[in-house]
């Protein structure tokens, strides 16, 4: 019987790469990990975004309308939805100059509950010292 | 030579464009090129934009990644896909991508 | 009206570069140019037969199937590139030539602009 | 002797970053060490079958089969990738499993460090 | 914490890298990480170097691309595939690529 | 009866993309390129290594040794084998600390007579005026 944790640390921008993309399916695909594992085990993701990372957490993304996919602002609003825990960095936020309202903070208009969370990098530090494992996209 | 530049990138590619010298220049930002239009750090512009040339900015690219015309900086023109193909066919002899 | 050539060199399938070219080239088409497109590298697989869609990728297959009928759109793959990968001949979907990189040189031969898409 | 999980997500077949992996792979399990090797997104074609090998790509199936024989390595590829890409169950390489993606969650579970190449 | 870092890149991801701290860092040059170790630029070392951390660069990788341990610089000490994998269980708990 | 010209510049590091090695492999391909074309026509390819492409034309590379794939060198020295010409740009050797000893300029060891040259960047500039064609890698 034991958690471990696993950490998603997203410094990629949407798009070029498949990066930001490919962290939010695996963190998701926690959610259907347990018939892999014994009873009682389990996997918890963190998801934080850093750096230039954080261009994936703006609102508004309409990539399903121009090219066809599913937007990094989809992914996002599908973990809250399933009450992964998710994390911006503020202070990367603040050098590009958005606010909290340009940000996906919330999967409300799909039913979800859980919010993202805008923290210190600190924070951030600290998920990256509790987890077990680490892994930057 | 009338060069047509294709920037697709944010954080590389930057020395190469700066060299890049032409009678006549073009930038078209594309892909991840679009944040140089839209996203200032600590208050300032990129300084891509401070080069002598005419700037274009991908609609569909830019709309992709959560941005609106209403986003981009005064210098940059938003186009759409038809309007990249006149622009290569009518003003740019050569064209690269960056 | 004049000839594209696009080479879409090590674009990946899942970026967005590999999107561009096709867009591109469909736009062009619309005017009445004509298009030729060359694929290597990574992008090679954007011409492989039985695609499955699905909402995490673009699915390229109905607007090339389309581009193609125009009769003004000539896409070629990289036969090494493509062989490389494990992927042969009768996998390569309708329309596509399989071709060597001389093809494509050939091809800028005649056009009136060439466009290489590179990049990681 | 620990368990060692590497995942590859979109390192490119042409780029060496997937060599890493592999050459990684195969130095841990010489020192008796577990591996699991995951391959998603661009690196999925590490796992097709009949690629065949030209001087300016590296060719990893004959250490994968090595590395398979030893028992202490485990690959599995990422379905949906494959898919995507146009490649089906029949085309995958002897040795590979064909899973979603919480079969990687899992792997890290019992893991005593994990990897994860990402990248261009 | 204890972290290994593989570097892979020469001109992206040193922002990330900066900021990160650990009780214990390791930077493992691999890919084109391996510059960092090797090529100095108008007289200058690469700024990585000047991190508190200790460093390592794959001879594999060095060598494919044209250089020896001979190049490298004295901060970095070169390794073998082998070594790494001692690395990873013996000297550091969490790795991760960049 | 025309002869179009077609610059291939490389500016990107090598091994970690394709993009240096497919540079060269289009531009020698120029040598089988006749059997599409007419009668007299032809291609003729230029090969320009800039910024941080300069580092493809070091010397002693073991790509094929530790990854068993043909390197950048071999690559150069088959372009220069097959008279291709090769121009690298001085102020960015220069800039790296290098010396025309640290560079492939010629391949007669596998009995090539043209050498490559280091060239400033204003020469490079004019051949991006001169080509018919330009493509970046």
């Amino acid at each position: 019987m034991a958690t471990k944790k696993l950490a998603f640390i997203i410094r990629s921008l949407p798009y070029k790469t498949e990066a930001s993309r490919l962290a939010l399916t695996h963190a998701i695909a926690s959610q259907t990990v347990e018939i892999y594992l014994e009873e009682g085990d389990n996997i918890e993701p963190v998801v934080c975004f850093i750096g230039d990372g954080v261009l994936n957490c703006l609102k508004s993304q309409q990539a399903m309308k121009h090219y066809g996919i599913t937007s990094l602002e989809q992914h996002m609003k599908n973990s809250l939805l399933l009450d992964l825990k998710v994390m911006i960095c503020k202070e990367d936020v603040d050098r590009f100059g958005l606010k909290e309202d340009h940000l996906i903070m919330d999967a409300e208009d799909v039913g979800g509950e859980t919010k993202a969370q805008l923290v210190p990098y600190s924070e951030i530090q600290k998920v990256m010292e509790e987890v077990d494992h680490l892994q930057f996209f | 030579m009338k060069l047509g530049v294709f920037m697709s990138d944010f954080r590389g590619g930057s020395d190469v464009l700066n060299r890049l010298s032409a009678e006549k220049l073009g930038i078209i930002l594309v892909g991840n090129g679009i944040y140089h239009a839209t996203t200032k750090e600590n208050g300032k512009s990129s300084p891509l934009l401070d080069k002598s040339a005419n700037f274009y900015v991908l609609s569909e690219d830019l709309e992709s990644r959560g941005f609106s015309s209403a986003d981009v900086d005064s210098r940059v023109k938003p186009v759409t896909y038809s309007d990249v193909v006149d622009l290569i066919f009518n003003d740019y002899e050569k064209i690269i991508w960056i | 009206m004049g000839k594209l050539t696009i080479g879409c060199f090590s674009s990946l399938v899942g970026s967005v570069s590999l999107d561009f070219g096709v867009k591109l080239a469909e736009a062009a088409v619309k005017k009445g140019h004509e298009v030729d497109f060359w694929v290597s590298s990574n992008a090679t697989m954007l011409s492989k037969k039985g695609q499955k869609a699905f909402k995490d990728y673009s699915h390229l297959a109905k607007t090339l199937t389309e581009l193609f009928a125009t009769g003004k759109f000539k896409a070629v793959v990289c036969e090494a590139c493509a062989e490389a990968r494990g992927y042969h001949k009768d996998d390569t979907m309708e329309g596509w030539g399989r071709r060597s990189m001389d093809w494509y040189l050939a091809s800028t031969f005649s056009a009136d602009r060439v466009l290489l898409i590179g990049g990681d």
